[in-house]
């Protein structure tokens, strides 16, 4: 249980965090995607997103689907056992680790594809029980891995590489997120590691489950011109609702205080997350205000990004379960047992 | 022998036909109870509808002195209380029997039987000047046709208050009014039939070291025994009572003394692919996790067992068989998940089977598949039905060993792994074919990727076609070697007998019975009752050392009898099926013909 | 046969090393394609990595001039063009053969074997200094290899310009570049190795009757031409080309010509179970209706696949099989869901399997495949494997009778209907176990209703045992019924052989070119192909008559083997494996050796 | 395909439709539901609607997943074709059916079990498809066939019957179908006939997916105190938002014309669906503030029922996918096979 060194040699000259670690140590193997793909910046992000929390890498889990977004747990946090399951159930499997033991770091990587199609289910009903883990949904509008298919996050008129139109409506998950009753909603665009880092850390953060729809364009097969998924088209309609700063508990450098219209939301763990609107008035703890801000902006062809929605004080799985503090895994068997006593009594009633 | 000329006193049985949603249920349990109380050899069997409220349910009792309590179609006294199924239930009875009916209302006049006995008793109408209001009418006619049943068969009264008084000792009017109905059914029938039954009920003393179970409580029972903290399901019949008994034994044994909290975690799922994946993701996390289910939901669990088995990832799956295919008929039994459980998923596969015989063998085989599930890091299926599951058994006291350790099986400490040069998650370094593993959060050592894909014994991803084989042929062993860590089979040897028969699950004591009665005959015949699989050489000796080998199960297709074909040495041809899937629980008459017609037997009493 | 000695014209390996995602796969299909213009037989397997770019990919080319197409381990002429696989492709080569790299960097000195002909080619330098922008360098360089293993075999310079004219008519500045690129490579190697490879191809005249498919692409034309409208499926490797191939015929061939719009609905579906969902709702609506998946997809559907069992729609699904279990290997093929199609879904059920053998089977039994589902009103299985369906093989061309017309099985017209006293869902009227069946919105005579659950001959829901029993009974005998309806199984006999081989699929080259090479060695073998589930009696017959049936097949439990063990009379003692399940296409000498181990034959050429 | 005469004894006294049918044509078989249940209510708003339509029975397909409420579809129109499939997985079936063929009458019937947990991503995806049918979800808060546990409707502090609160958050079918873009959403309540037998006709000559959470109580499982899909608690805080009136195509007689505020919404095939807002301004064809609006009032505890949304011209799976007017399932074989000169052509390039 405790946190050792590492044997790979470090590098005297690289920053390490309070753990000792370098971001080095917070990456995994070499990434087999292709270039230039939208996941790959996001594996940046994650590493440098825990480095900077000080998360030791052994006490996390990460867990995916199938896909091109689920290969990405192997690219980062080479010490964190990882879960490569099956096409859509990452969320069954996470919930189930989860429900195991409550004090890991989940972090969940999945794929359009993966999680509003064969996995739409498990991903609602996640959210729904409100499992404490960051879900990182890795959105390109396709199915990267086998070969170009149209997800159902592709927007109608949506233009294949090879000239298809789309024609059937998509699924918006930050909608359906704030619909459902999700504790934490954020959109962000795998271009902008300045804001999606510190939505990876509030997410990771967040008690409960924090969903963050990343626009991840796949070179391969959507991101010529007729595709709303994109990197032009997304820089050009990405729209930031909200610029978030997430404020670890320890932080001892004082935060700069020239936020303009800056409000700050405290966690359960008693960090801060800082929220300066872009969009005047909004507020991103106002689920149905949040709710019609995203449709206004959709409706004008822009896509909100940043920190739409936080609930930070709802009620994650083991809070509605009320289950005990200690993880279940660590609960010792005399505890769970009731024994021969106990047996003979029970017993006493059955006849 | 003849029917007439026996002995009944502590022989015969007794159905009950009413409308389900009605209350019959636990009045029928309570009769079936009272037996029981009396020492004596008794079973029940609950016939019901797959819907909630309005239809014919029915409940067979079976008094057995000897013991023999599989079900039986020779009822002695049939207690028609439900009017649409008059005309069956009649017809059902054989001459001589008695029909006990509510008389409130005539029976029609073509119901009437001249070789039958009617026994009527305006059982509403009594219950009408007694009670108010609809409801506690209609439970109360419930009472107090236990209270004539009670008479008719010299059921010891005492003990039947003594159980309202127990049930109801906290709610004074209720346990009043069912005083009252339970003496309105007695001294009616007391007063005008007694002494007209054929059949009549003795007080022994069998039931000493007996309990009353369903084998869904008993599983439900071994799963807090075993430590399980995770369960995760989705409601379907005849498995919801499983979860529905852990849930019930968790809230009052499993609360953290301190904090009240709950030591485990159950978990509703979306649907059964949710299920079986949170009991992996619980597996995976070191907790021991389960699901129960039944035909439908393990179809959809498919996909997932196959992760479980290429991943090796411990999960336990209680499956409650129900009649298939399909939805198929939801409440009533059948044995017809063998071959989806052993061969679960698409490509190679093989499970770990245990198939318990009754309640009792549900709460030890449920211990015991939490070990093997994590000795082999695979998933154990406890193969049990809805006779098992959902009918109460008269049956041996369970015992418990405070001594008793999990076998968590090779799994690394912090410090075994800090003791490692590497750690490599599917190297087998012993030559059992099971590699050790490593848990979450332990130890950075110990971090691994779990993954359905192809990998090597490092556990890195592999397409390379003989890494790949390296692999699956490991588990391969591995799951060989299960066979002789599993429950041995049952062995019943006759002399000089040179056929067997061998049966499963809830079949035994139907099979037993009828051993005993063909021995009557004059035919000896060796029993095997199949306990687990992959079959043990236990199994392979027996049918090989046999001429003949009839293998008797609830099934259309004989699977039992086709994976004893695949997997052992024994020739085809001394294989042999006899099969009832029709959804009751076996009767040895089932067995006795279907054995004679095996063996080119003309039935003794045929013509 | 000694290696060297042997005449090689006409007989050679070539495998090509690259990276994915580079263009490599169309510039080796054009290779293929060019010998196969050529006359001569010959193949190509992929072999390719689960991902999209970036890793390592072969492409093995055998050319055969006896028609044995199997895969060969041989390499003749290792082109290796991926600098990260240089260590294990130089290894591969045998002592004598040749290596073609890109000498444009020098290959580092402890690659180089002496016994090896190393071909260094400057491909990169050449592509640099002819070509604009990276990804055409990229392409040219592809098309220069291509260029340079024509010029070392002998390929005609001639048939490749015309196949890149036919491609590229409408694109002159892409003809260009690749007349360019193609002369690069040819003129290098002319100059520097000419008469270097001990193989060479030589036109012939053996395709004249052949053509080029794959598998998927055969399938879904049969899908075409046997009139399926709707196609169902969810993308998976290696199916997804099959509803590829579909959609692009659809939007050639059946556009109406009046309106221009579709006369098929192809709907991509959320996941498995929706897809096979669709399948069943347009079956029993009257359309002809399929999909195409490989294992996880199959795994999905097992509760559907129970429901149409039972209620009886008629489904076509082809399974497209990928090495498991669980996601396996995905883009590697294998043999291993026989027993996931044969008994797929909980409780007593038994499917109709088909097994081609090549991409022209796969059309033809696409055909009968729908004949047969609508005639037996069940679902109907297309077996086949990743290397028929997604490999290039040089086959017999397809024919069509334009007589046809499709076997709809006992569908009622209005008009039957009207002339019915009544209409009986599930009422076998002629013994043959097939009811006749109505459709939805056709006459108010035919309504009925469809379920999974326990059901009368009538189509009544029933909970009754026997009732229930009368039913699944005749969908057992239907189903037996089926095997004399399935096309026969090959069969080709020695003289006076008592030993057997037996096979399926993908493995029938590998295996008959292996009867050939044992012929040599004086031993005789008789060859059976399994081409469908239940097995006909002339699969039994064929077994009984052989002292041994050696079956081989690609999967690690013996599925067909075992099959044959359950469902024909042969004694398991004359049943033998041999295996290979490591992903690659079968080839002969995996044969040869099983059958020679199997025999207890010390191998001719070993030690 | 023709309508024929009913073998049955016509009672003379009994009103006929235009197809000369009796509303006892529309009727099926005896229910085994519970005394009371809402389900049954709902099958005779079903009876009466499809005769007052005068829709031939045999030209309906009607289907289910598995619950109480699935067996339904046994109690109305026998001579339908019936389909009773899987648990949750309705939504396939019927798309499937109507892509081979589009002119039949849809209904499928299906539970809050049936279709918000096994059956959520089938559920979201035919509404995606714009699948023409109508969806009648009977929605009790329970599992009523497998006994009354929670399903994922049942509001947070739902008592069950013996006293377990449930804490699971719900899921709204009618917010969410509003969110994925469902283009005609209605909710009702078992108890008022008036209000459902319009919805019902509305919503099967909607061309499209036409959603219809209707209110149904359990009473045997979730009809007591504390619940919220209880007989009492629905009439209590069930909130029409708007009334609604159904004028068929070729209804001959004026109708009324003194509603208030009425607004009037014609249908593809040229039939009227009449409003009379209840709530001021409310405007059942404006997504955004017909969501806004159920929001608000189910904030203060109100349920908002009646024709929340409409999309009368939006796009049915076969419009989307482009498929012949014609059936399939009708094409000639002639017009499907394209022959051996085809075949010859096609294989003189694959060569
Ligand atoms: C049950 C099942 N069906 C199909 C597949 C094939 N498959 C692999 S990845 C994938 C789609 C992935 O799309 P997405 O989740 O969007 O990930 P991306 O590759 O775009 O990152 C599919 C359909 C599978 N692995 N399992
Ligand atoms: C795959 C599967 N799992 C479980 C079941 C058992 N089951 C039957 S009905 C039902 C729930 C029905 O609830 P709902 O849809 O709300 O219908 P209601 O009975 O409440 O009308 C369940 C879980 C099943 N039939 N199939
Ligand atoms: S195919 Fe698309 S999603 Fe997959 S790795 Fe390539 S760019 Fe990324
Ligand atoms: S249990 Fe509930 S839902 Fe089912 S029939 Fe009875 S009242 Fe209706
Ligand atoms: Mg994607
Ligand atoms: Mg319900």
């Amino acid at each position: 249980m405790t946190q050792t060194a590492k044997p790979s040699v470090r590098h005297p000259g690289l920053k390490t965090n309070k753990l000792g670690l370098t971001q080095r140590d917070y990456e995994g193997t070499q990434s087999t995607l292709c270039a230039g793909c939208g996941h790959d910046s996001i594996t940046a992000a994650i590493v440098q997103a825990f480095f900077e929390l000080n998360i030791a890498p052994h006490r996390v889990a990460k867990l995916s689907g199938i896909g091109c977004s689920s290969k990405t747990p192997t690219y980062f946090l080479s010490e964190a056992h990882g879960f490569n399951s099956l096409h859509g159930r990452m969320p069954s499997i996470a919930t189930g680790a989860n429900a195991a033991n409550g004090k890991l770091a989940y972090i969940g990587v999945s794929g359009d594809g993966d999680s509003l199609s064969i996995g739409l289910g498990q991903f609602c009903h996640a959210m729904r029980r409100n499992v404490n883990m960051l879900y990182m949904l890795e959105n390109n509008g396709v199915y990267g891995l086998t070969k170009g298919q149209f997800s159902a996050s592709a927007d109608v008129g949506t233009k294949a590489k090879r000239g298809e139109e789309n024609q059937m409506p998509p699924i918006d998950p930050a909608s359906m997120a704030l619909t459902l009753g999700a504790s934490f909603v954020a959109r962000s665009f795998s271009g902008d590691r300045k804001q999606l880092v510190p939505l990876i850390k509030a997410g990771l953060t967040h008690r409960g489950f924090a969903l963050v729809d990343i626009i991840s364009p796949c070179v391969t097969f959507n991101d010529h011109e007729g595709s709303t998924k994109s990197y032009a088209h997304t820089r050009e309609h990405g729209h930031e609702v909200v610029e978030t700063d997430f404020v670890p508990l320890l932080h001892e450098i004082q935060v700069e205080q020239d936020h303009g219209a800056s409000t700050a939301v405290t966690m359960h763990d008693g960090s801060v997350v800082r929220f300066r609107s872009v969009d005047e008035h909004y507020d991103p703890t106002d689920r149905d205000a949040a709710y019609a801000h995203l449709k206004k902006l959709q409706a004008q062809g822009e896509v909100a990004t940043g920190l739409l929605f936080i609930e930070p004080m709802s009620r994650d799985l083991h809070e509605l379960e009320n289950t005990v503090d200690e993880p279940l895994v660590e609960v010792p068997f005399e505890k769970l047992c009731p024994g021969s006593g106990v047996l003979a009594e029970l017993q006493s009633h059955w006849r | 022998m003849d029917q007439n000329s026996r002995d009944r006193t502590n022989d015969f049985v007794v159905k009950i036909a009413t409308v389900n949603g009605t209350g019959s249920a636990s009045a029928n349990g309570m009769l079936m109870q009272a037996m029981f109380r009396m020492g004596v050899p008794v079973s029940g069997k609950n016939v019901f509808p797959s819907n909630i409220q309005g239809l014919p349910t029915w409940y067979e009792i079976r008094v057995n002195k000897h013991g023999h309590l599989a079900r039986s179609p020779n009822v002695d006294l049939m207690v028609a209380m439900n009017p649409k199924t008059y005309e069956q239930d009649i017809a059902e009875v054989r001459p001589g029997d008695a029909v006990l009916f509510d008389s409130s209302w005539p029976l029609e006049e073509e119901l009437f039987r001249a070789d039958v006995l009617f026994l009527g008793i305006p059982l509403s109408h009594m219950c009408v000047e007694n009670f108010e209001g609809a409801r506690a009418r209609i439970l109360m006619k419930n009472i107090a046709y236990v209270g004539a049943v009670a008479a008719l068969l010299s059921i010891d009264l005492e003990v039947l208050e003594e159980m309202l008084e127990e049930k109801f000792s906290a709610k004074q009017h209720l346990m009043d009014s069912n005083n009252v109905a339970i003496r309105l059914g007695y001294d009616y029938a007391k007063e005008h039939f007694d002494g007209l039954l054929r059949v009549r009920i003795e007080a022994m003393d069998a039931n000493r070291d007996s309990v009353l179970m369903t084998g869904n409580m008993a599983a439900a029972l071994g799963c807090v025994y075993a430590g399980a903290t995770v369960g995760a399901w989705y409601p379907i019949t005849p498995a919801t009572s499983l979860m529905d008994a852990f849930r019930g034994f968790c809230a009052d044994l499993r609360k953290d003394p301190e904090t009240g909290k709950n030591l485990y975690c159950i978990i509703q799922a979306e649907d059964e692919l949710a299920a079986i994946g949170m009991v992996l993701g619980a597996g995976w996390m070191g907790a021991r996790a389960f699901t129960p289910t039944s035909g439908a939901g393990l179809s959809l669990m498919n996909e997932f067992l196959g992760l479980a088995y290429y991943a090796e990832i411990p999960a336990v799956i209680f499956d409650v068989q129900r009649a298939g295919p399909s939805t198929g008929m939801p409440t009533r039994t059948q044995q017809g998940d063998f071959f989806t459980v052993a061969f679960a998923s698409h490509g190679d596969t093989k499970h770990v089977l245990l198939f318990p015989g009754d309640p009792t063998e549900c709460f030890y085989f449920a211990v015991k598949a939490f070990d093997l599930a994590e000795r082999f890091q695979t998933p154990v299926f406890v193969v049990s039905d809805l006779d098992i599951g959902m009918n109460d058994w008269v049956c041996e006291k369970l015992e418990w060993d405070d001594a008793f350790v999990p076998d968590r099986g090779k799994v690394l400490s912090a410090e075994d792994l800090q003791e490692m040069d590497h750690f490599y998650r599917y190297l087998d370094v012993d030559g059992d074919g099971i590699p050790a593993r490593s848990l979450p959060g332990v130890d950075p050592k110990g971090a691994y990727f779990t993954r359905g894909s192809g990998h090597d014994r490092f556990g890195r991803y592999t397409e390379d076609g003989d890494l790949y084989q390296d692999v699956v042929d490991r588990i391969a062993r591995k799951i060989e070697g299960a066979a002789e860590a599993l429950p041995p089979p049952e062995v019943r040897l006759a002399n000089d007998a040179t056929v067997g028969l061998v049966t499963v699950g809830s079949c035994r004591g139907a099979v037993l019975e009828a051993i005993e009665l063909l021995a009557e005959d004059g035919m000896a015949l060796d029993f095997l009752r199949i306990t687990g699989f992959p079959f043990s050489s236990a199994v392979e000796e027996f049918l090989l050392s046999h001429d003949l080998n009839i293998v008797v199960e609830q099934n259309r297709d004989g699977q039992l009898k086709r994976l004893l074909m695949l997997e052992t040495a024994v020739p085809k041809k001394k294989l042999a099926s006899v099969l009832d899937y029709r959804g009751s629980p076996l009767g040895a008459d089932v067995v006795v013909q279907g054995v004679r017609n095996q063996l080119g037997l003309v039935a003794v009493e045929a013509g």
